[in-house]
Order: C-alpha cells, then sequence, then structure tokens
C-alpha cells in the first residue's frame, strides 16, 4: 500500500497509477532482467503476474479501471514465442476487442495498453514503462470513468 | 563314420553325417539349397561295409543303418588328387581349386592342360532349374565337349535375372549378364548418394541399428514377379520370410524424444552452381560419401567426369542458407566446420591439391573450433574467400567459378576441377504432420519449437515430448549428442516414479455451471479438454459437460477467459485471487 | 569268312550258368586291319572255347596269318592275348582276363594289329560316348585319350604308361557310372598283355605291327617280291618303282604311308617296321 | 381473422405432418397475438397446427427457446425458422446447445417482417433459409437495399469524436435497469449461470448505475462477439429503448473486418475468440 501512497501523494501532486498483468515466461521475465541488469524505469506500474496473457480476462482490464487505475498494460511473449504456443494469439483477438469496444463506447482507448516482451527484452520493458507512463502522465487522472470512490468502499 | 558313431535323420546324406562329427569334406558341386548331384566326385569317401564297397560321393549318398565309411583312406585320397588334377589341368586360374590342391597337396601331373574358368559342377544349371525354376542354363555337348550355356546358345528370355547362378558358381564362370536379354536394373545406393550400386537385399547403411539386411520390395524379383526365392532356399540361418509385412506397433508410452533429424536443400534450385548440370558439381554429402573409406570409391577422391583425382576443388559454404530469396534465412551451423574438414581431407587425399573456400563468416563458434580452422587455413594453406560465387560454369574439362573476393574488393575466377556445395539444412520432409500429432510447436521452417529458448530448451510444450538434434534447430554432432542425453534424462526423469508429478496450476471445470459449449476445446493448446457425462444415479445423461485431463493441462488459462459462464478457474490463479489483486493495486 | 550267331538261352541255362538271364547274341568280326571289317553273326552256346568260334565256325584269319588278340564285349570291352586262346566264352572267364561279355562282340585282330592302336580307337569312342557329368570320365577319358594320340604319333614320354594306369584306375573307381568304370577296360587290358608294345612306341619309337604310321617305313622285301605290280597299280602317290617280274622298292620320300601296298601284296613282300 | 395465405397453409400442413409422422413432440412456431408481434406457439398436437401462422409479424426469434430446458424436455423439437433466425441456430448448433438430429427445421422464405419492415430486413442476404428439412412459402423477393447499410447505424456513432461518443453512451446506458429482458430475449445468452450472477467474485456490479451498466453491456457485448446474429430481439424488447443492436453489430463489424467472420453463416466454423492466425491485425501493440 505505502508504494502507492508515496506515488500518488508525492510533492509533485497527482501521479498515474498503472496496472500491468505480465506473462509468466516472457514479460514478468522481461521485468525481471531489467531489475538485474539495472535499467530505470518509473515506479508507477503495479505488476499482477499471469501464466499467460491469454489468462488475462477482459473483465480484469475493466475491473482496474472501475477501482481506479488510470492506465492497464497487458504485456505477453511476442507472437509464436508464446509458452503455451497460442496464448497471446488469443490474449490478442479478445483484448484488442475490448478496445474497440472502449473506443466505441467512448472510453479513451489510450488507457489500454498491450505490448510484446521477451524474456530477453529487459531495455525495451523499461522503455515501455517510460513510454506509457509519460502518456499516461499527459492524459491525466481517467475520471471520465465511473470508478469506487472512498464513500462508497466505506458503504 | 572314421570309427565314430553317428546318426543323422532320415534322408540326409553322408556329408550331413560328416559334418554332424566335423569331419572335413571338400565339396565343389554341393550346395545345401540346391539338390545334389555327385559329379564333381571331390567329395568322394570309401564305404567299407554295410553296403556295396567303393568309393562314393558323399554329398548324394544317403546314410543308412550300419554303413561304415572311411573318409581319408589312400584311395579316397588318391581320387580326390586326381580329381583336383584334372580340374586344375581343366582350370589352371581357379582359386578353389589351387586352394584345395594345396590342402590335398595334390601335385600337378604332366596333363594336357585346357584354359577354362567353368568346373562343370553344374550349381548353376540346377539353381536355376531346381530352385528358380525357368530353366534359362542347361548343358550342351557331351563327354569332353561338354559346356555350360542357353538352350540353342541363344540369348535367354525366360532368365529373370536373379543372378543366383553366379551367386552360386565357385569359380566365378557365370555372368546372367552375358545371356539374359533383360539383366538387372541396377539400383543406386542411396546411402552413397547413388555413387554405387546395391542388391534389392541390403544393410541400409553400415553400423545401421540393428545392423541387418532388409528386402527392398520395390526391387526385389520375387516381389515383382513371384519367382525367383533364391535367397529364401540359400539362406543357412532360414531367415527370409516373405509374407513378413510392415506392420504398425503400438506402445503406451510416457515419454517421446523426437529425433527427426534433417535433410539438405537441393541445391539445383540455384541454377548458376549447374549442380546436376555439371558432374563434378558434388554436395558436402556427396563428397562425404566419396572420401570415406566404407564409400563408393573405397575412400579414392575422383571426378566423376572423368574419374581422375581433381588438382582443385572449390567448396562454396552457406549455400541456401542465410539466403532469403530461395533460400532459408538461418545459418546450418554446421557447415563452416565441415567444409574445413572437408577441405583438409582433400589435402590429405590430392596432396598437391589446391583447395579454395568461398564463405560468407566463417561461424567457428565451439570448443576447439576456431583453432581448427586457423590451422586449415595455415598449415594446410587452404585459400579462404569471403564472398558469394555468382556463376559455376564449364571451361574445357574443368569448372570455372566466378565470386567476388569482398575482402580484396576484387571478382576472382577459379579454374576448379571439382566444386562442393554445403546446402542448407532442413528439418525432415513430414515434420510438420509429426508436429501435428504430437501437439508440439514449430517455427515456419518446420524447426521444433522448444518449451522455452532458455529454461526448456529440451521440453516442449506438450509435457512428456522431449527434442534431440537438427529437429529442432540445426546443430552439429556434439550439440545433438548433448540435447539427446538432455532429453533422455529429461525423459527417465518422468517415468521413473511411481506418480506423475505436475504443476498443481492447471485449469478445474465447475460442472455445475459448464454450459458444455466446448468453446474451450477450440483454445486449448493441449488438447486436454475431454467430454464428461454427468448421470444421476440411475445413470441417467443430465449433462455432456467439459473435463479437463490433469496431465495434459499446462494451466496457459485461455479456456478459462473462453468461457462465457465462467466456469473454468485456474488453481493459482483463481478469479477471487486476480480480483483481489486487482482491487489492491488499483487503488 | 562265314557268320554265326549264338543265342542259346535253352543252352545257357542247361549250362546252369549264373546271371544267364537273357539271350547273348555273339557277333564275330574277323579283322586284318580294323576299319575293313569282314563281318559275320553266328550263335554260339555260353562257354563254347574261343578257339572254336574263331578258327572252327569263323574260319580264322585272312590269309592264315597270325592270330594276335581276341577284343571283346563292345568298345569298353577288353583284349585277350592268342595265348589265351581255348578259354571259354563265359562272364567270369572273360572278366577274369580283363575282357568282358558286355555288347557281347567279338573281334578278332591279327599279327597286323597295333594294340595301342586298338586301345586308342575304342577310348576315342568312349570319349565321345561319356555324358562328361562326373570329373573322372570326362576329364579322365580325355586326358587318357589325348596320352594314347601322343603315343601313336611317336610322342610318347617316359612315365604315359604309368599316367595311363594311375588314370585308369582312378577313372574306373570314382565315376559315377559304370560306363566310366568300364571306360579303361580297352587301355587296362591291352596294358596287361601287349605292355611291350606301349614300350616299344615309347622307347624305340616303333610300331611293331606297322600300324601307326607316324613310327613305320614300308619296304619290299626284294626275295618275296615277284614283280607283279600290284602295289604299284595300286600305290596313290607312285612311290613304288620295278620292271614286271622284277623286284620292286619304294621310294621313301615319296611314300605316304596308307599301306595298301602292305595290304594288297599276295606275297607279303612288303614289310612294315 | 384474416384470410390465410397460402404460405401459412403450407407452413400448417407441414407442421401437422411432422406432429403426425411422430418426427416432432412439438413445434414452435407463431400465432395470432393482439399485439404487434405474433406470439410463440407450442403446437403438440396435428389438429392445433391451424394455429399457425406466418405474416410480417413474425419477427420474434424463436430459437431462443431451444436453450431453455423446461421447452427441450417437450422432446423432439421442430421449429419455425427464417433465415435470420436460422443464423441463431448454427450458433446453438456449433456450441453443441442442441444437435441438428433432435431438430427438425421448418424454414420459412422470408420478403421481409415487421410493419414497417425492420432494419436488418432492408439488407438480408438469409431469405431463403439453407439446410432445412423443409421450406415452404414462394421464392422470396430480393432485398430492396445493398448490403453495404448493414453497419450503417454504428458508422454513424463511430463518425463522432470521442467525447460526443462517451456522452451518448453515458446517456443511453446510464438508462438501464438492470431487467435483464435483453438476455432473457438472446437466444444466444443461454449461460447455465450469466456472469453477472457470479458474486465471487463480482465482475459485473449487479446495481443499476452507469458503472456497473457500462461492464454488464461491455461483458455482454464481448460474450456476442462473433455471435451475436444481429436479429435485433434485444433491443426490441429493451424497455428502456437502449439502442443495444449496434453494440453487437460493432462487434460483426469488428470480426467482419479484421477476421473476414460473419456469424452464424454455417453450424461449423470456428467462433473468432476461438481461433487464431499469426498474422491477425494488432494495431497499436506495443
Amino acid at each position: 500500500m505505502s508504494s502507492y501512497k508515496q506515488a500518488s501523494e508525492d510533492a509533485s501532486g497527482w501521479q498515474p497509477r498503472i496496472v500491468a498483468f505480465l506473462c509468466n515466461w516472457c514479460s514478468y521475465a522481461g521485468a525481471d532482467l531489467a531489475g538485474v541488469s539495472r535499467f530505470e524505469y518509473p515506479t508507477n506500474v503495479r505488476i499482477i503476474r499471469v501464466p499467460c496473457s491469454g489468462r488475462v480476462d477482459p473483465m480484469f482490464v475493466l475491473k482496474s479501471f472501475e477501482r481506479g487505475a488510470d492506465m492497464v498494460l497487458v504485456s505477453g511473449c511476442h507472437p509464436g514465442d508464446c509458452h503455451y504456443t497460442t496464448g497471446n494469439y488469443h490474449a490478442r483477438r479478445k483484448l484488442l476487442a475490448l478496445r474497440e469496444m472502449m473506443s466505441f463506447l467512448g472510453i479513451d482507448p489510450r488507457r489500454f495498453k498491450m505490448s510484446w516482451v521477451s524474456a530477453a527484452e529487459g531495455s525495451k520493458w523499461s522503455a515501455v514503462i517510460r513510454q506509457i507512463t509519460d502518456e499516461a502522465r499527459s492524459l491525466g487522472p481517467f475520471e471520465s470513468f465511473p470508478t469506487f470512490t472512498l464513500q462508497e468502499v466505506k458503504k | 563314420m572314421n570309427n565314430q558313431e553317428v546318426e543323422v535323420e532320415e534322408g540326409r546324406t553322408l556329408l550331413d553325417a560328416a559334418r554332424a562329427l566335423s569331419i572335413e569334406i571338400p565339396t565343389l558341386c554341393h550346395h545345401r539349397a540346391v539338390p545334389p548331384a555327385g559329379a564333381c566326385r571331390i567329395c568322394v569317401v570309401e564305404v567299407k561295409g554295410g553296403g556295396r564297397p567303393g568309393l562314393v560321393p558323399a554329398c548324394a549318398y544317403p546314410a543308412q543303418e550300419g554303413l561304415v565309411i572311411e573318409t581319408d583312406t589312400e584311395r579316397v585320397l588318391a581320387s580326390r588328387q586326381m580329381t583336383l588334377r584334372l580340374l586344375l589341368a581343366r582350370c589352371p586360374d581357379s582359386e578353389v581349386l589351387k586352394e584345395l590342391a594345396e590342402r590335398y597337396n595334390a601335385e600337378p601331373l604332366p596333363l594336357e592342360q585346357k584354359d577354362d574358368k567353368c568346373i562343370m559342377c553344374g550349381l548353376c544349371v540346377r539353381v536355376c532349374r531346381e530352385v528358380i525354376g525357368p530353366s534359362a542354363t542347361c548343358f550342351t555337348g557331351r563327354g569332353a565337349d561338354r559346356t555350360v550355356s542357353t538352350p540353342y546358345k541363344m540369348l535367354s528370355d525366360v532368365c529373370i535375372g536373379c543372378g543366383a547362378c553366379a551367386f552360386l558358381c565357385p569359380t566365378g564362370a557365370i555372368d546372367p549378364a552375358e545371356f539374359c536379354t533383360h539383366p538387372l536394373e541396377k539400383i543406386p545406393n542411396e546411402f552413397n548418394c547413388g555413387q554405387d550400386f546395391r542388391t534389392p537385399i541390403h544393410v541400409p547403411f553400415p553400423q545401421a541399428v540393428p545392423n541387418k539386411p532388409v528386402i527392398d520390395k520395390d526391387n526385389c524379383i520375387h516381389f515383382k514377379t513371384g519367382k525367383c526365392g533364391a535367397c529364401k532356399s540359400i539362406c543357412p540361418a532360414g531367415a527370409i520370410d516373405y509374407d513378413m509385412e510392415d506392420e504398425t506397433v503400438e506402445e503406451k508410452v510416457g515419454a517421446i524424444i523426437v529425433a527427426t533429424g534433417y535433410e539438405m536443400i537441393d541445391p539445383a534450385v540455384y541454377e548458376e552452381y549447374g549442380y546436376r548440370r555439371y558432374p563434378d558439381v558434388l554436395t558436402s554429402m556427396e563428397f562425404e560419401r566419396m572420401v570415406s573409406a566404407s564409400g563408393a570409391t573405397d575412400g579414392r577422391l575422383l571426378r566423376p567426369s572423368n574419374g581422375k583425382p581433381p588438382k582443385s576443388v572449390v567448396f562454396l559454404q552457406c549455400i541456401g542458407s542465410r539466403e532469403e530469396k530461395i533460400g532459408k534465412p538461418y545459418s546450418s551451423k554446421i557447415c563452416c566446420m565441415y567444409t574445413a574438414k572437408h577441405a583438409v581431407l582433400y589435402k590429405h587425399k590430392v596432396h598437391d591439391g589446391q583447395a579454395f573456400i568461398f564463405y560468407m563468416d566463417i561461424r567457428s563458434a565451439g570448443k576447439n573450433y576456431e583453432e581448427f580452422v586457423r590451422r586449415v587455413v595455415k598449415e594446410k594453406n587452404v585459400t579462404y574467400l569471403r564472398g558469394r560465387v555468382a556463376k559455376v560454369y564449364p571451361r574445357g574439362d574443368k569448372l570455372v567459378v566466378r565470386g567476388a573476393d569482398t575482402l580484396s574488393g576484387g571478382q576472382v575466377e577459379i579454374s576448379a576441377e571439382m566444386v562442393v556445395l554445403a546446402p542448407a539444412m532442413i528439418p525432415s520432409s513430414g515434420v510438420r504432420e509429426l508436429a501435428q500429432t504430437l501437439r508440439i510447436g514449430y517455427d515456419e521452417h518446420g524447426f521444433l519449437s522448444e518449451a522455452h529458448p532458455k529454461l526448456k530448451p529440451v521440453e516442449t510444450n506438450t509435457a512428456g515430448v522431449f527434442l534431440a538434434g537438427a529437429c529442432h534447430s540445426p546443430k552439429d554432432i556434439p550439440d545433438s549428442v548433448a540435447q539427446a542425453s538432455a532429453a533422455a534424462g529429461k525423459a527417465l526423469g518422468l517415468v521413473s516414479h511411481e506418480q506423475l508429478t505436475r504443476e498443481p496450476t492447471i485449469g478445474v471445470v465447475n460442472e455445475q455451471t459448464c454450459n458444455g459449449c466446448f468453446e474451450c476445446k477450440n483454445v486449448c493448446a493441449y488438447g486436454a479438454i475431454e467430454r464428461k457425462e454427468l448421470r444421476d444415479r440411475k445413470g441417467q445423461l443430465l449433462a455432456i459437460v467439459a473435463h479437463i485431463n490433469e496431465g495434459l493441462c499446462q494451466g496457459c488459462g485461455a479456456c478459462s477467459v473462453t468461457c462465457r459462464s465462467k466456469s473454468i478457474e485456474v488453481q493459482g490463479f483463481r478469479e477471487d485471487q486476480l480480483f483481489a489483486e486487482i482491487n489492491a493495486v488499483s487503488r | 569268312m562265314p557268320a554265326l550267331l549264338l543265342a542259346d538261352e535253352i543252352g545257357a541255362r542247361r549250362g546252369g550258368r549264373d546271371r544267364c538271364d537273357r539271350s547273348d547274341d555273339y557277333s564275330v568280326a574277323s579283322a586284318g586291319r580294323h576299319g575293313r571289317f569282314r563281318c559275320s553273326v553266328l550263335i554260339a552256346v555260353l562257354g563254347v572255347v574261343v578257339l572254336l568260334i574263331v578258327f572252327g565256325i569263323g574260319g580264322g584269319t585272312q590269309k592264315k596269318r597270325k592270330l594276335k588278340a581276341i577284343q571283346t564285349g563292345g568298345p569298353s570291352g577288353g583284349c585277350i592275348p592268342e595265348s589265351l586262346i581255348d578259354l571259354p566264352v563265359d562272364y567270369e572267364q572273360l572278366t577274369q582276363s580283363g575282357a568282358m561279355m558286355g555288347s557281347g562282340g567279338l573281334i578278332v585282330m591279327d599279327e597286323r594289329t597295333c594294340m595301342v592302336d586298338v586301345a586308342r580307337y575304342f577310348l576315342s569312342l568312349l570319349v565321345d560316348e561319356s555324358c562328361g557329368k562326373c570329373t573322372p570320365c570326362r576329364e579322365g577319358l580325355f586326358q587318357m585319350h589325348e596320352i594314347l594320340n601322343r603315343i601313336v604319333e611317336g610322342e610318347g614320354r617316359e612315365g604315359d604308361i604309368e599316367l595311363l594306369e594311375q588314370l585308369a584306375a582312378y577313372v574306373k573307381d570314382s565315376s559315377l557310372c559304370m560306363l566310366g568304370g568300364t571306360a579303361p577296360n580297352p587301355v587296362l587290358s591291352t596294358l596287361r598283355h601287349f605292355r611291350h608294345e606301349y614300350e616299344a612306341h615309347i622307347k624305340e619309337k616303333k610300331c611293331p605291327a606297322g600300324v601307326c604310321k607316324a613310327l613305320v617305313q614300308f619296304r619290299i622285301a626284294a626275295g618275296d617280291c615277284k614283280g607283279c605290280g600290284l602295289c604299284k597299280k595300286n600305290c596313290p602317290s607312285n612311290a613304288i618303282a620295278g620292271e614286271k617280274k622284277e623286284p620292286h622298292s619304294i621310294d621313301a620320300s615319296e611314300c605316304v604311308k596308307c599301306g595298301v601296298c602292305y595290304e594288297e601284296c599276295p606275297f607279303d613282300a612288303v614289310k612294315a617296321g | 381473422m384474416t384470410t390465410v395465405t397460402s404460405l401459412t397453409r403450407s407452413l400448417r400442413e407441414a407442421a401437422a405432418q411432422a406432429l403426425t409422422s411422430g418426427e416432432a413432440a412439438v413445434v414452435i412456431g407463431y400465432e395470432l397475438n393482439d399485439g404487434e408481434a405474433a406470439a410463440p406457439a407450442f403446437v403438440r398436437a396435428p389438429e392445433d397446427a391451424e394455429r399457425l401462422i406466418f405474416d410480417e409479424s413474425c419477427f420474434g426469434n424463436l430459437a431462443v427457446y431451444l436453450a431453455k430446458e423446461e421447452v427441450r424436455r417437450l422432446g423432439k423439437l421442430a421449429i419455425v425458422v427464417k433465415g435470420c433466425d436460422l443464423r441463431a441456430i448454427n450458433v446453438l448448433l456449433r456450441e453443441n446447445v442442441v444437435s441438428r438430429d433432435d431438430l427438425l427445421l421448418i424454414g420459412v422464405r422470408c420478403s421481409g417482417v415487421g410493419r414497417p419492415a425492420l432494419r436488418k430486413c432492408s439488407f438480408c442476404e438469409v431469405r431463403d433459409p439453407e439446410g432445412c428439412d423443409t421450406v415452404v412459402g414462394d421464392p422470396p423477393e430480393p432485398p430492396p437495399t445493398d448490403p453495404g447499410k448493414r453497419y450503417a447505424e454504428i458508422e454513424a456513432i463511430e463518425e463522432l469524436s470521442m467525447e460526443e461518443r462517451w456522452a451518448y453512451w453515458q446517456k443511453q446506458l446510464g438508462k438501464c435497469i438492470r431487467c435483464y429482458a435483453c438476455r432473457q430475449v438472446c437466444p444466444l445468452c443461454y449461460c447455465k449461470r450469466c456472469i453477472v450472477e457470479k458474486s465471487t467474485p463480482q465482475w459485473v456490479e449487479t446495481s443499476p448505475h452507469l458503472r456497473g451498466n457500462i461492464a454488464w453491456n461491455i461483458a455482454r457485448g464481448l460474450h456476442l462477439t462473433g455471435r451475436c446474429v444481429s436479429c435485433g430481439e434485444c433491443e426490441r424488447v429493451c424497455p428502456m429503448k437502449i439502442p443495444l443492436g449496434s453494440l453487437g453489430d460493432k462487434m460483426a463489424k469488428l470480426v467482419d473486418e479484421w477476421y473476414g467472420f460473419r456469424s452464424g453463416m454455417s453450424a461449423d466454423e470456428k467462433a473468432p475468440f476461438t481461433a487464431w492466425s499469426p498474422d491477425d491485425p494488432e494495431p497499436g501493440i506495443l
């Protein structure tokens, strides 16, 4: 908890909150590699490890927004490299459909990102996070989306 | 016999009896596959009692109750000696006879010398008539004029060219090709890249496992015409069985190791190198077979065009590798090293020969590899030229290799007597079908995909299926052996346990809510989804629902996401768990 | 010479001799020189002595020449010498003497017959008769025939006789069928009774009977020649000269050794040797 | 009681035939109704076949009943289908909800339903139902306008700016009272347990406020992606008149454009969410 408080309540005021779903075999290992390789990247990203990008249900993304995420990232193995052969292909179809649906409803699709980061791409990982964090900053808080308010939580 | 009691079954001959006692009796006109003739008389033995006394041919004389036989009396010896002398006088060059005469010290007599090869044993005639059937050969003339021939000494069209006569002939006096209107067409020896020929019965290659001969049905006279059958009657072990059928053997196994190896791309697709158009353009494999001691030329390196050793050889690497247009983008990995080896072999065979190697880059990563290449360059002074070859074309009886030397930046033209191409390694044909059967991945070239490039280089995405060797990617022998050992180890690790231990993170179906639409089945890469019938106590079918095979499921969760009624959970990544995570990190 | 044929089965049976289960046709030919037979067929009872057949029934030799040998039993039969003239004709006796009953043929030969040549002649028949299946008969007879040829050609060598004997014994012993088993007989029997003739051929290079042309010289004994001119008239190469009623002579350089004079001379004035 | 059309007559004959022959235990069809829409009829005796009708009022999609337990229990089903209904049945067949062997399809050649004709009829391509056991009616007239119109409605929405779209949908989805009529009438919403009924975890909030409504309609939209046959029933029955059809159409357009897939055209195709290709479009993936 403390980390995100710090992220959201430091001197400069607001900080974007990014929820990232990483596949266990490529992107999670890539993020790991970024760490051990001492690549720097913003601390705004919160990582949820899933076995495969194909495990990410559009509902997870929606729920993240509902709970206040400013941006959601789903990252998996490059097409063809999926540890489960086809998981990322399925993820690609379902999650891009979600993004299309969002944009059709007028929910800013830029809030939802996907990327392919392999276990060897530590540098790419940090680059992706830097890029989307900057974008999230420029987009500002995702206020348009009806999120949970603390009052509601209390109720 | 020779004062030893011996019993043989009814109808066996004295020769059989002798052999039962391992008494050595020479034979010329006898073969177990062919009815005896008693013609050559070399096998005579002496009947001392129990029958009409005198010399009888052991090969034809039936063993009888109470016969008393001597096999090495003066009389017998004298007879054999004279037989040998006479036959030698007839065929002075026969090795068999010389050798026998030696053994029975039949010193020559002043006899009229003939110069014949045939000793008139008649095996050829008998095997053709009694065993094979067509009676293509026969005796003509009588007495001293008797000869083996075809009826009316005409070319025979009944001869099926089986060659049994030549096979049995003790003196190599007969060759069916001489009298058969349609002698055996020759079968190229696949293992030697067609550089020599093989018989329909052949051992696929030296050190084949099992190292046993096989019958090549398509070329076997028996299977083609129903005739012949020589091998069956000649095989002393009785091992030939024509009724054997290829059979599909079904085995329940705990692990599968795929080691389907590789093939080579056909260099003929590159017109410019003139493979198949010019006989002196070989593939590296053909070169390898030719310089191999067990090859068609017994290791002598000869130009196919004129059978002379080539004074200069140009090796071209990367034929079809690292070439995207018609070839393959990847490096075949092994060519650099074996080409260097071939260059050395060539230098060993042709000392004053010149070797040139056209390469793109020398990929000599591997223990002592770089050192080896350096040695080839320095000590064997093989000329390495960096660049591609534009054209190979004939000039006179030589080949001109024109290409670029990118280091000197100029065109080079080399007049070569032999050109050796190093074609790209490609996966064995049919490997895609196999991969689909085993539900394992493969790349666009057909190389099988490992489960993970770093963490699982031997496993595949299907549990229990492992990879070894070039089916996975171009590999040299040490790499293949290493991977094979790893695969074997993995397989043993899998089957050496009482129970199969698996990651617990697999899918489970909520059978109450499953719609049975089996959309999950479509997204499962492992075929782990099975149909399960739910029945009540009376056995009434209630519903057909999905069931996940714990052995096959890898826990990717694609099914869970595809399921609209949310009836599949992935243990360890359950929805409530992820939900909690999302709640925690999003707020 | 009158011919006679004996086929007295009853007689044979009466004679009670074993192995006599067929009629024994017996033909006799008296030869001055073989090739020019006077043939006849006669019947004789088994056991009748050769003498009786040859002289009694057969009427003896041409020109009363000296009887030399009798060959019986066909090509693979054997020769018995004049000394055995009172041998009774039956299976056992003939076989013991080195001849055989065989086909029942009986050939009478006078002093003008060369026994080596006779053996060679019969062997030449047998070499053709051989089927050629087994080595001894095929190769053995061939070799024996070769040897005999060279002997009559006057090229006989030391040891040929022994070689012949060796081969003959082998062929007899090792052959597949009885053709090979008996084929050496002509050689063996002649060697047995007329070895000296072989030796004469090989050592002295002479053919005592004056048959083997390579070894013979013809001359006319002036004493006996009455100058009848018959030889001169018949000589194909006009090698004989001489006036009527005068002794004739042969020009050896012209003589082709055809032996016509030797045959025709009514006074046996032409001598061979 | 209007005069009986020849179409209705042959329909009744087919139904009666099916029942007498025992090919079906019940025929699901339409019968006269005082409302604008014909009522569904479950005819179980040949003589009752007389109740059946077919005219412009028969725009209801009867396929919805095939998935319902209580209907299945009636025995072997015969069903009156328009070409458009058949598309829904194809999806049901693919998803093993019904098996073709337990189903007798009485197809009706249809020249458009609804007074005035429904929008979907204006570019209908399936007026002549294919693969039915029996087909009744005369060859239908070709659709008046071209299929290019198919996505006209949503294209209009796509024209709008993101903010405008958001405003529009906030208004529309804000109205939702979560009666789930859309779900009940949808022939493809047959889940034994709908995702909204799943409480652990509760992916979709059930109370009628914008957040839950967005979640529900997105969830439904995605669940119908590659399945929705645009029968328009959800929109028709929505008490709040929310343009639900355009959500289905949007997804239909997507799979059509990206994966060249039109749902319900045959019973043995793979739904786009259960298929994949290495070269699927992936705009904006980093």
